[in-house]
C-alpha cells in the first residue's frame, strides 16, 4: 500500500442542525482500494459519504483529497476532480432519458468524441441500458436504475466512486450482477472505491479493507477478511 | 420561549401603533386622503399636489390663519380600498385634523366620511362624483367636483345637439364612478331619442380592447361613449380604436381631463371630445394656481384643480371661523362664495357645489373649450 | 364572419403575449418551483426599460437613420436588464430560502413584487409612460379585417421563442442540466453541475423573456405602467398552470387559450364576466386534468 | 470586526453596486438622449447611507459589540420570560386578556379601529390556517369567503332588513357553501394546481360581485348596512328591552374581540382534535392517510368549509362594521395578504398567525407617514422578514410541512 492515502477524512464532525450524525470520524483510504463501511440503520454511513461530497456541511475537521483539502470545495466541483458519488435510492432523474442521464454524468466535461466513446462503454459494461437508451430513467426497474446510476457516475471519469448501498431493494441475482461490475471496474480501470453497505457479507467479501460505523463513531478498522471472520462482527451484522 | 417572543412582539407593535397615532405642533391640521400607491396613485398624487399647492398660496396670499404658525397637510394614502380609507380616516381623527381633502374613489369617500362624520370633521371631496356621496345628507359632506348626474345629461345633450348623434355605443370600465355615467348617459340618451346600441362593459385594468373595439367596428355607431376610470385605460382605448379604423366620434368624461392623455395617445387623442367643468385659465385664480403647481409638479390635471378649490374653501371657511368648531366651519362654508381655480364656488344645502360642464376637444395636444350647453359652439 | 376573424386574430394576439410571459412563468417554476410572483414586474421594468432606451436614441437621433437597429438594440439592452434585475433578485430574496418551505419563497416574491412595482412607480413616475416609436404601426386590411404588423409580430416572436426554448431545454446540455436541476438539486450537484449557476441563468432566460414581452406590449398598446405587471403576472401564471406548470409547450398552450377564451368571451357573451369564462375553462380543465393540458403525471416532487 | 465579517462585507458591496447598475438606466438615461449621472448617484447614496446605518448596527450587534445594552435586555427578557413561563398558562392568557380588553380606554380611536382590522384578520387568517396550515392545501383565494360573508349580511339587511343576529349564522352558513363549492372540484388537485383553481375561484367571486347588478349594486357597493343592534333591557316602567345599536367603535371592538377569540378556541380544538390529526395526516403525506383510513376527500372539503365558516363569519362583521361594502374589499391581492399572514406567522402555530396578522396589518399603518414610499418599504419588510425568519415569526415545533423534497 502507498503512502499517500487519496481520501483521509480527520477528525470529522458533521450532522443536520442539532443533529450530530458523525463524531469524529477519520478515515483513510488509500488508491486502488475498495474499502466498505458497514453499519446498521443511521449510523452515519450516508451521512459520511454525503460530507465527503460537501452536501452535507462539515462542522469540524478536515477532509483531503490527494493531499489537498476540500474542505471549501462546492459540491459540484468535485467531480471533475475524480471525487463521484452514487448515492442511496439511486436518484437517477427520473424525467430525463437514459442516454441524458449519462450525457449529464459528463457535465463538466467538453470532448464530445471521448464522451461518445464512454457512453459505448457504459452500455458494453450493462447492455440493457443500451437497449433502453431512449426511455425515461423513472420508467426503469431498480436493478436499472442501479445500473444507470453507477454508469452516470463512470462518466465523470471518477478516480475515487463512493457507492452508497448499491444492493438497496434489489434481487440476490441483480446484486451479484452489480457487485461483479463494481469488483470489475475497481480492478480493470483502477478506480478506489469507497462502499456503504448494509450487508456486511455482501460488503466485506468484495473489499479490501473495512471500517465499522456505529452511531456516528468509527468502532472498528481491519482487513475486510479479518472482519468477516471477527467474531463480533459476525454477531452483530452477520446475523450470526 | 414562543410565548414570549409573541407577547414582546405583540406589545412592541401595538405600542408603536399608539404612539404613531399620537402628533403633537402647534399648527392646523388638515388631512388629505387619496390613493398613493396602487392603480390609481396618480389621480391620488395630483390631489395630494393641488392640496399642498392651495396651503401654500393661501399662506402667502391670506398669510395663513391666525393663531396657527403653519398650516399642516396629513396626506394619508387609501389604494381606493375602502378598509385603507376607514383606517386613514380615524387616523385623521386620531390627529386630530379640522377637515379632509379627500378621497378619490367613492367607494372610499362614502365609508370613511361615515367614519368622519361620528367625529365631525368636514371632508371636501375634490373627485367623487357618485350621487350617493352627498345624497346621504351626512351634514359635514361637501363635494367641490360635479355629480355624475350633472354631467351625464351635459354628455347627453352635447352629443344630441353639437354632434347630431343618433346611434351611440357606451363602454365603461365597471367602476362606481364609470358605470354610474355611464348609465346616465345611457339613461339621457334613450331620453333624448337617440339610439344606445350597446352598453358594453369592460374590467378595470384591462389593457386590451380589441374584443369590445371589435364588436364597436361592427355596430359602426356614431358616437363611441368611453366611460373609463382615469386616462390610462382611455388612452390605451383610444389608440386601439384608431388603429381598428373605427370612425366614430369618440366623447369622454372628466377622469380623461389630464394632459398625459394626450402625451400617450398622441394623435390617437385629436379629435376626442370630453365633458369637464368649465375653467377659465385666465382668471387671476387660476393663474395663482398654476404659477406655484406648475413648476413643481408639471401640468395641471383634473383632480388637483378641485383638489387646490376644496382646501382653499376650507381654509376660508376655517379662517372666517376664526375656530376650528366643525359646525361653525360648516356655517362658513355655506356662507361662502368666491372665485376659485376651476369654476365660482357656492355650496349647496346638501353639500354640492354645481358644476358647469362643458364639452372639450382635443386639438393639437391640447383641451380646447368647444361647446357650451347653454349657448352651444364656443367660439 | 368578418367579426369572427377579427376576433380570432385578436384573440391570438392576446394569447401570444400572454404565452411570451407565461414562457418565462414556466421556466422558472419548472427549475425551483417558485411561483414567481415578481415576474410580472420583471416584465413591467422590461417595458420601462425598453421605453427608455427607445426614447434615449430617439433623442440623439438615431431612431430615424437606424430604426430596426435601434428597436433591436432596445430589445437587446431591455433584456440584459432584466436578467441583470432578476439574478440579483433571486441571489438576494430568493436563493438564502431554498432549503425552506416553499411558502417562504413564496411571500418572499410576494414583497419583491410589491418592492418593484413601487420602486418603479417612485423612480418612473405615477404616470403612463408612451412609447415613441411608430415603429410598425401599419398593417393589413382585409375589408373590415385588419391586422396590425405589430401582431404580426408578436405571434412570429412568440413562435421563434417557443422553438428556441424547446431547442434549449430539450437538444442542448445546458437544457439538460435545467432538467436535471429541476428534478434533484442534490444529484445534479454531484454529477457537478452547478445548481447556482443554473438557476442564475434559468432566471435571467426567464426575466429576459419577460423584458421582450414588456417591450411588445409597450409597443403594442402605446405605454407602459407601473402596474402592468400585476395582471398579465396572473394571467401567464394561470396560463402556465392550464398548459402544465413547466411544461414550455403548454404555457404556450395555455396562454393560447386564455387569450382566445377571453375575447371570444368578451366579443361574444359578455365584456365583464371574460375573466369568469378564462377562470372556469381554467378549472374544467384542472378538473379533468389535474395536471394541466400537458402537465406530466408525476408530482411527487411537487409540494 | 472587519476581518471576521469579510464575507458579508463582500457580499453587502456587491449588492450595492448592483443597486447601482439597477438605478441607473432608470434615472439617468433621458428622452432628450443625454446621460447624467447625478440623480442616480442622489437617490443611491440616500439608499446607502441608510442600509449601510442599519448594516453597522448588524454586524456590530452580530459582533456582540451591544452586548452591554443587549445582555441585560435580553437578560430581563429571559426571566420575564421565564417568570410567564413558569406562570400558570391562565395568568398569561388572562393578562393578555385584560390587556386587549382596556385597549381601547387606553388608545383613541386609530388603534382601535387598526385592531378591529387585526381581530377580523385574525379569523380569517386563522380560517386559512386550518386549510394552508393543517391540511396543507395552498388557498389562493380565501377573501372570497369573506367577502361571501360580508354580502350575505349587506344584502338581507338592506333588502329585506333582516337583523345581524340572524344574518350572523347565515353568512357563517353561506361562506360554507362556498367553501364546498369550491372545495369539491379541487380535492382532486394537488399543489399548484390547487392554488391557481382557488385564485380562480376567488377571482370568480369578486366579478360576481362586481358585476351582478340586481343583487350586489355591482361596483356601487351596498350602503347602508346596519351596524349591530343588541337588546337592551331598560328598567324604566317595568323591564322592557329596546334595540341597542353598536355604533361606537369602541363598542364594535368588544364583538370583534369576542369573535377573534371564540375562534382562536375553536381552532385550537380543532387543532388538537381528529380533526386536526387527520388534516396532518393528510398534509404530511395524501396517500399514506388515505391507506390508513382517513377519508381524505371527507376531511380536505371539511378543511375548506370550516375555514370558509371563519372567514364568513368575519365577513359578516366587516360589513356591520363599515356600514358598507364593496368589492374592493375584496380582491385577489387580500387573499394573497391573508396567506401571507399565515406564512408569516410560521403556518402552523396559532400565537404565530396572531402575529403575522398584526405584523401585516399594522405594518402599513406605520408606514403611512411614508406616503408614496409606504408600500415600497413594507414589501422590503416582506423581505426581510421572509430572510431573517425564513419558517416564520414563531417557527412551528414541526416544520416538515411543504418544504421542497431535496
Amino acid at each position: 500500500m502507498s503512502a499517500q492515502p487519496i481520501l483521509e477524512l480527520k477528525n470529522v464532525h458533521s450532522g443536520y442542525g442539532s443533529i450530530k450524525a458523525l463524531k469524529d470520524v477519520s478515515l483513510k483510504i488509500y488508491p486502488g482500494e475498495v474499502v466498505a463501511i458497514i453499519g446498521a440503520n443511521g449510523a452515519g454511513k450516508s451521512t459520511t459519504l454525503m460530507t465527503i461530497c460537501g452536501i452535507v456541511p462539515l462542522e469540524k475537521g478536515d477532509i483531503f483529497y490527494n493531499g489537498a483539502s476540500v474542505k471549501n470545495i462546492a459540491p459540484e466541483k468535485l467531480p471533475p476532480l475524480g471525487l463521484c458519488q452514487v448515492p442511496e435510492g439511486r436518484r437517477i432523474f427520473p424525467r430525463l432519458t437514459v442516454e441524458e442521464n449519462l450525457i449529464l454524468g459528463a457535465f463538466y466535461r467538453n470532448d464530445k468524441p471521448e464522451i461518445q466513446r464512454d457512453i459505448e462503454h457504459v452500455y458494453s459494461l450493462f447492455p440493457v441500458l443500451g437497449e433502453r437508451n431512449r426511455q425515461k430513467g423513472g420508467t426503469l426497474s431498480g436493478g436499472e436504475q442501479q445500473m444507470l446510476a453507477i454508469g452516470r457516475a463512470l462518466m465523470t471519469k471518477p478516480k475515487v466512486l463512493l457507492l452508497d448501498e448499491p444492493s438497496l431493494g434489489l434481487a440476490p441475482i441483480i446484486i451479484h450482477q452489480i457487485f461483479d461490475i463494481i469488483a470489475d471496474i475497481n480492478r480493470n480501470q483502477g478506480t478506489t472505491i469507497l462502499l456503504v453497505e448494509q450487508n456486511a457479507n455482501l460488503a466485506l467479501q468484495a473489499a479490501t479493507r473495512g471500517y465499522v460505523l456505529e452511531t456516528g463513531q468509527i468502532t472498528l478498522e481491519d482487513k475486510a477478511s479479518s472482519l468477516l471472520h471477527n467474531p463480533e462482527i459476525r454477531k452483530a451484522y452477520l446475523g450470526e | 420561549m414562543s410565548k414570549k417572543i409573541f407577547s414582546i412582539m405583540v406589545m412592541a407593535l401595538l405600542t408603536t401603533l399608539f404612539i404613531i397615532s399620537t402628533a403633537s405642533a402647534e399648527s392646523l391640521k388638515i388631512g388629505s386622503m387619496s390613493p398613493l400607491t396602487g392603480p390609481y396613485a396618480s389621480d391620488g398624487t395630483d390631489i395630494k399636489n393641488g392640496v399642498l399647492t392651495a396651503i401654500e398660496v393661501f399662506e402667502k396670499q391670506e398669510g395663513g390663519i391666525p393663531g396657527y404658525d403653519k398650516i399642516e397637510l396629513f396626506p394619508q394614502d387609501d389604494v381606493c380600498d375602502p378598509r385603507n380609507a376607514v383606517a386613514a380616516a380615524n387616523k385623521l381623527i386620531n390627529l386630530k385634523v379640522v377637515g379632509v381633502i379627500g378621497a378619490y374613489c367613492s367607494s372610499c369617500t362614502i365609508p370613511a366620511s361615515e367614519t368622519l362624520d361620528e367625529a365631525k370633521i368636514v371632508m371636501i371631496t375634490p373627485a367623487s362624483t357618485n350621487e350617493q356621496v352627498t345624497d346621504r345628507g351626512l351634514p359635514y359632506m361637501f363635494r367641490m367636483c360635479g355629480r355624475d348626474d350633472d354631467q351625464a345629461p351635459a354628455a347627453a345633450k352635447f352629443m344630441k345637439e353639437s354632434l347630431n348623434a343618433k346611434t351611440i355605443f357606451i363602454i365603461d370600465d365597471k367602476t362606481t364612478y364609470s358605470q354610474g355615467l355611464a348609465d346616465g348617459v345611457s339613461k339621457n340618451c334613450k331620453a333624448l331619442g337617440m339610439n344606445v346600441v350597446t352598453h358594453d362593459h369592460v374590467n378595470q385594468g384591462d389593457k386590451d380592447f380589441s374584443a369590445v373595439l371589435t364588436k364597436v367596428k361592427g355596430a359602426n355607431p356614431d358616437i363611441l361613449y368611453m366611460s373609463l376610470q382615469g386616462y390610462s385605460p382611455a388612452a390605451l382605448m383610444s389608440i386601439q380604436a384608431k388603429r381598428m379604423g373605427i370612425k366614430a366620434q369618440i366623447v369622454t368624461q372628466d377622469a380623461v381631463f389630464q394632459p398625459k392623455y394626450m402625451e400617450v395617445a398622441k394623435e390617437a387623442a385629436e379629435g376626442v371630445y370630453l365633458t369637464y367643468g368649465f375653467t377659465d385659465p385666465t382668471t387671476p385664480e387660476y393663474k395663482a394656481f398654476q404659477q406655484i403647481y406648475e413648476p413643481k409638479y408639471g401640468k395641471i390635471a383634473a383632480y388637483a384643480t378641485y383638489a387646490y378649490d376644496s382646501t382653499i374653501a376650507l381654509l376660508k371657511a376655517i379662517k372666517a371661523a376664526g375656530s376650528t368648531d366643525p359646525d361653525k366651519i360648516k356655517a362658513e362654508l355655506m356662507k361662502l362664495e368666491f372665485n376659485g381655480a376651476s369654476k365660482h364656488i357656492k355650496f349647496k344645502e346638501n353639500g354640492d357645489s354645481g358644476s358647469s360642464y362643458i364639452a372639450f376637444k382635443v386639438v393639437k395636444g391640447e383641451f380646447v373649450p368647444y361647446w357650451e350647453p347653454t349657448n352651444g359652439l364656443i367660439k | 364572419m368578418d367579426s369572427f376573424i377579427q376576433q380570432l386574430i385578436n384573440g391570438i394576439t392576446l394569447g401570444g403575449i400572454y404565452a411570451l410571459i407565461a414562457l418565462g412563468y414556466t421556466m422558472v417554476y419548472g427549475v425551483i418551483q417558485l411561483i414567481n410572483f415578481a415576474h410580472g414586474e420583471f416584465f413591467a421594468a422590461g417595458g420601462y426599460v425598453g421605453v427608455i432606451f427607445l426614447s434615449f436614441f430617439t433623442g440623439l437621433g438615431y431612431m430615424e437613420t437606424h430604426p430596426i437597429l435601434c428597436l433591436t438594440a432596445s430589445f437587446a439592452l431591455a433584456m440584459m436588464y432584466c436578467a441583470y434585475l432578476a439574478i440579483g433578485v433571486e441571489k438576494i430574496a430568493y436563493k438564502p430560502l431554498r432549503k425552506e418551505a416553499r411558502l417562504a419563497a413564496l411571500l418572499s416574491a410576494l414583497g419583491v413584487s410589491i418592492f418593484l412595482s413601487n420602486g418603479l412607480m417612485l423612480t418612473q413616475g405615477v404616470y403612463d409612460k408612451a412609447y415613441p416609436s411608430e415603429l410598425f404601426q401599419g398593417g393589413f386590411s382585409f375589408g373590415i379585417i385588419t391586422i396590425g404588423y405589430l401582431q404580426v409580430l408578436i405571434v412570429c416572436l412568440t413562435g421563434a421563442l417557443l422553438v428556441a426554448l424547446n431547442l434549449l431545454v430539450f437538444k442542448t446540455k445546458i437544457g439538460m442540466a435545467m432538467r436535471a436541476t429541476a428534478q434533484d438539486k442534490t444529484m445534479s450537484a454531484l454529477v457537478a453541475i452547478g445548481s447556482n449557476k443554473i438557476i442564475s441563468l434559468t432566471f435571467g432566460i426567464g426575466a429576459g423573456l419577460a423584458a421582450a414581452a414588456g417591450i411588445m406590449v409597450g409597443l403594442y398598446y402605446g405605454s407602459v405602467r407601473y402596474d402592468m405587471g400585476f395582471l398579465p403576472g396572473i394571467k401567464a401564471f394561470s396560463a402556465a398552470v392550464l398548459g402544465g406548470i413547466g411544461n414550455i409547450t403548454g404555457a404556450m398552450l395555455g396562454g393560447l387559450i386564455i387569450g382566445m377564451v377571453e375575447i371570444f368571451g368578451a366579443g361574444y357573451i359578455s365584456g365583464e364576466y371574460k375573466d369568469v369564462f378564462a377562470f372556469i375553462i381554467l378549472i374544467g380543465v384542472l378538473y379533468f386534468k389535474p395536471t394541466g393540458i400537458m402537465g406530466e403525471n408525476i408530482d411527487d416532487t411537487r409540494v | 470586526m472587519i476581518q471576521e465579517f469579510k464575507k458579508i462585507w463582500k457580499q453587502y458591496a456587491i449588492t450595492m453596486l448592483w443597486l447601482l447598475g439597477l438605478l441607473w438606466p432608470l434615472l439617468g438615461i433621458h428622452p432628450d438622449g443625454t446621460l447624467s449621472f447625478k440623480q442616480t448617484v442622489n437617490v443611491w447614496s440616500y439608499i446607502f447611507a441608510g442600509t449601510f446605518i442599519c448594516f453597522i448596527f448588524y454586524i456590530i450587534n452580530k459582533s456582540g459589540n451591544f452586548e452591554f445594552f443587549t445582555k441585560p435586555v435580553v437578560n430581563t427578557s429571559q426571566k420575564l420570560g421565564d417568570i410567564v413561563q413558569a406562570m400558570p398558562s391562565w395568568i398569561w392568557k388572562s393578562a393578555l386578556l385584560i390587556g386587549a380588553i382596556i385597549y381601547p380606554i387606553l388608545t383613541g380611536r386609530y388603534p382601535t379601529d387598526v385592531v378591529i382590522n387585526v381581530l377580523l384578520y385574525i379569523c380569517l387568517g386563522l380560517g386559512l390556517y386550518v386549510v394552508v396550515g393543517l391540511a396543507g392545501m395552498l388557498d389562493l383565494g380565501h377573501i372570497a369567503f369573506y367577502g361571501v360573508g360580508a354580502y350575505t349580511y349587506a344584502i338581507l339587511n338592506v333588502q329585506y332588513g333582516i337583523g345581524f343576529w340572524v344574518c350572523f349564522p347565515l353568512a357563517g352558513l353561506t361562506a360554507c357553501i362556498a367553501g364546498c363549492i369550491v372545495g369539491y372540484p379541487t380535492l382532486r388537485m394537488r399543489g399548484d394546481y390547487l392554488a391557481i383553481v382557488t385564485l380562480g375561484f376567488g377571482e370568480i367571486v369578486r366579478i360576481i360581485l362586481n358585476n351582478w347588478m340586481s343583487l350586489t349594486n355591482g361596483p356601487n357597493g351596498i350602503l347602508g348596512v346596519k351596524t349591530i343592534g343588541i337588546l337592551r333591557p331598560v328598567m324604566e316602567n317595568g323591564l322592557t328591552f329596546e334595540i341597542f345599536w353598536v355604533k361606537k367603535l369602541e363598542y364594535f371592538y368588544y364583538f370583534a374581540l369576542a369573535l377573534a377569540i371564540l375562534t382562536i378556541i375553536a381552532v385550537t380544538r380543532i387543532n388538537f382534535s381528529r380533526i386536526g390529526r387527520a388534516l396532518e395526516a393528510i398534509r404530511e403525506d395524501e396517500t399514506a392517510a388515505e391507506l390508513m383510513g382517513v377519508n381524505t376527500f371527507y376531511y380536505k372539503l371539511l378543511a375548506y368549509a370550516m375555514g370558509a365558516v371563519f372567514a364568513g363569519f368575519a365577513g359578516a362583521l366587516f360589513a356591520a362594521r363599515m356600514k358598507f361594502v364593496s368589492p374592493e374589499s375584496f380582491t385577489f391581492l387580500e387573499s394573497v395578504m391573508v396567506l401571507s399572514m399565515v406564512v408569516l406567522g410560521g403556518m402552523s402555530s396559532i400565537p404565530g398567525i396572531i402575529l403575522g396578522v398584526i405584523a401585516l396589518i399594522v405594518l402599513p399603518e406605520v408606514f403611512r407617514e411614508l406616503e408614496s414610499y409606504r408600500m415600497l418599504v413594507f414589501g422590503l419588510t416582506m423581505i426581510i422578514m421572509m430572510l431573517f425568519r425564513p419558517s416564520g415569526l414563531i417557527a412551528a415545533k414541526r416544520k416538515k410541512m411543504m418544504e421542497t423534497k431535496s
